[in-house]
């Protein structure tokens, strides 16, 4: 590793557990960040400020101003840049040294599983019910951890799903635990209703954290230690604002990873429903 | 503080399921030890099976099919006893001990 | 408001109990952060991406290679540029209608009570001991709140200092929970010890989004609810990684928030101790 | 799951103090559930000025002095039991029951 590398990283890598292995983890790792947004721009932040060597970006939409109050990646000027193309700038910015892949698309049924394919970890930092579940059976199919963030109004989760377990096996999916979508009416996923800016920082902070500990198995996530399927949930409202709660295996009737193929079948049938009354909704978070 | 036939039991609402009870986060209800019991059913210890009716019966303010399917919740709301997921918990027939804390979340899309 | 104002801040303003009356609050408050590295960056990205009209940035250093894992507001080129200037340069670019005051020094005896004089709430983003005394005098000597955050290694603490309580009173100061500080050789604050760059990250965007909820009135500090002194902990290696705990009141015997007056001979008096064997620390977290 | 004479206590360190307990940041122990009589101090219920004996006793690694200050934690050690400033529970005096989590924290400077 070059010289330089070890004084950008010297802070992070004389942490216990941390060191030259990790580091060189991180910079062998590629990362897959699924929307450029409110969740994504933070994660990118410091997935890239860490050194995570290859990163791509998925994002189909334009900066626009109503997006700044949250998105801390974009600024002003770059009004109507695409996402992935303005949060690539700000990377290059942060860390020269990265490969930073812009992807100028919504995934869907056809481009997700080859996109994803050439990464090893997926964030989820989408808002559109239907991308989370493509994206969900994507990664069981392709066998890659996905760290799920989420965050809306004044709340937030996340969570691992497929997550390496010490007996071989893997954790539930999306689909294990959310096998039917919430309704329209309940939640108001679908009309505009709002996210402060901290609550989607947090979330997406936490994103590229888990990342980061997988990548270099660090605490929970170190090969000795026996990280458990949980969901934390998050309300800058709530007292207290953060709980942590265990979640199920894997379900054995789960269409996704209940049965060998199914999640491939799923994607590759592409059904999957416009939960808000037909009309796509934004990617970016 | 409540009398030996009810039992205090915490009731928290997440990602969007409170706007069915009051859009209350938090609520403390005095649920009944025992069922009622019914024709040819005895009364038994209070389980999450008799919660869930008991919540359609008291809480909920409307729109029953948002949080009801037969006798269990909606397959897109999670429920956690105590912090764990019901389905490790046994879950309609988990008998509910005094101060449990019962968590009933729906996933977020946002971001 | 212009119109642009609600077209940038639209998706926080049709928050429940936001609002244009929450918007023009952060419009007309006077921030302070002190220290603009692993804290303070994330801290100022989401006040100045939320609106707060007026922000200050305390910090003596440069922007350093070795900064740039977790001081995610600062560039490869922006090397050897006060870090105060750097941020304000980035915050501009998120933001330009906001008025952002550098302060290129460190904050001391001299200059706290001045500099925080003209600012509403103080945020502790620094990593040295003796200034985190010195930050709560000067705010227990000005009546402001004080959103202190922490971060080393994986671990972090949040907490608000002489929080307003509904009670009219205020909550402990940063001595009445830490009467004396941890020796040096607990805990190594004081050798160069790491930390991992979300965890800094995760703390500065509660920072934040405390400072806004404060601003703005919103959740546990609405003049309806009943905010208690709690102190949040976070460990990036935990099972669960956040804890919420309930902290004492005010001590009566304390000597910043104990009797009046305290708190500003204690600044004047100015013997703030240098903890780490007589060496300055950075200030920078 | 230990007899009557001892109670199971869940201890947590934090912000450095765990340097000083074998750097572990969690365990549980079992505590007597009585002190010891000694001479004219008849045997009382364990309390947190027993706890912090017994802890100085059989868990605390090195540097006394780090953790303890005549009967009590130096100044600079928040103590909290179930998540609760101990300052509001009591202090020493409070007494332990079974199952009570204490946490021992010190300040964290840096950021
Ligand atoms: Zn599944
Ligand atoms: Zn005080």
């Amino acid at each position: 590793m070059p010289l330089e590398d070890y004084k950008r990283y010297g802070r992070q890598m004389i942490l216990e557990d941390f060191g030259l292995p990790a580091q060189l983890k991180l910079r062998s790792a590629r990362v897959l960040v699924v929307g450029a947004g409110g969740l994504g721009c933070p994660a990118l932040q410091y997935l890239a400020a860490a050194g995570v060597g290859t990163i791509g970006i998925v994002d189909p939409d334009d900066v626009d101003v109503s997006n700044l109050h949250r998105q801390v990646l974009h600024t002003s000027a770059r009004q109507g840049w695409p996402k992935a193309l303005s949060a690539k700038a700000a990377l290059e910015a942060i860390n020269p040294t990265l490969y930073i892949i812009p992807h100028i698309t919504s995934l869907n049924s056809t481009n997700a599983l080859p996109i994803i394919s050439s990464y090893d970890i997926v964030l989820d930092c989408t808002d559109n019910p239907a991308t989370r579940y493509l994206i969900s059976d994507a990664c069981i199919a392709l066998d890659k951890s996905l760290v799920s963030g989420a965050a809306i109004r004044y709340d937030g989760q996340l969570s691992v799903y497929n997550l390496p377990l010490q007996s071989g096996g893997r954790g539930p999916c999306y689909r294990c635990l959310w096998p039917t979508p919430p309704k329209q009416e309940e939640i108001g996923t679908c009309e505009e209703v709002g996210v402060l800016g901290p609550v989607t920082g947090v979330i997406g902070v936490l994103q590229a954290q888990t990342a980061i500990q997988l990548v270099a198995e660090l605490g929970p996530y170190a090969s000795s230690e026996t990280a458990t399927p949980t969901l934390l949930i998050f309300s800058a409202l709530g007292s207290p604002m953060f709980r942590s709660l265990k979640v199920r295996p894997r379900r054995k009737d789960c269409p996704a990873c209940g049965r060998e193929g199914g999640a491939r079948e799923l994607v590759e049938r592409g059904e999957y429903v416009a939960f808000c009354g037909g009309v796509r909704e934004d990617l970016e978070a | 503080m409540g009398d030996e036939r009810t039992i205090k039991i915490k009731l928290t609402f997440g990602g969007g399921v409170e706007v069915l009870f009051s859009n209350k986060r938090n609520q403390t209800i005095a649920l009944p030890a025992q069922t009622p019991a019914s024709g040819t059913q005895p009364s038994r210890p209070a389980d999450l099976r008799y919660l869930i009716l008991w919540m359609s019966k008291n809480l909920l303010t409307d729109r029953k099919e948002l949080f009801l399917d037969g006798e269990t919740v909606r397959p897109g709301i999670l429920v956690l006893v105590n912090d764990t997921d019901w389905e490790l918990e046994g879950e309609l027939d988990y008998e509910l001990q005094k101060g449990d804390e019962v968590v009933f979340i729906s996933t977020l899309h946002g971001g």
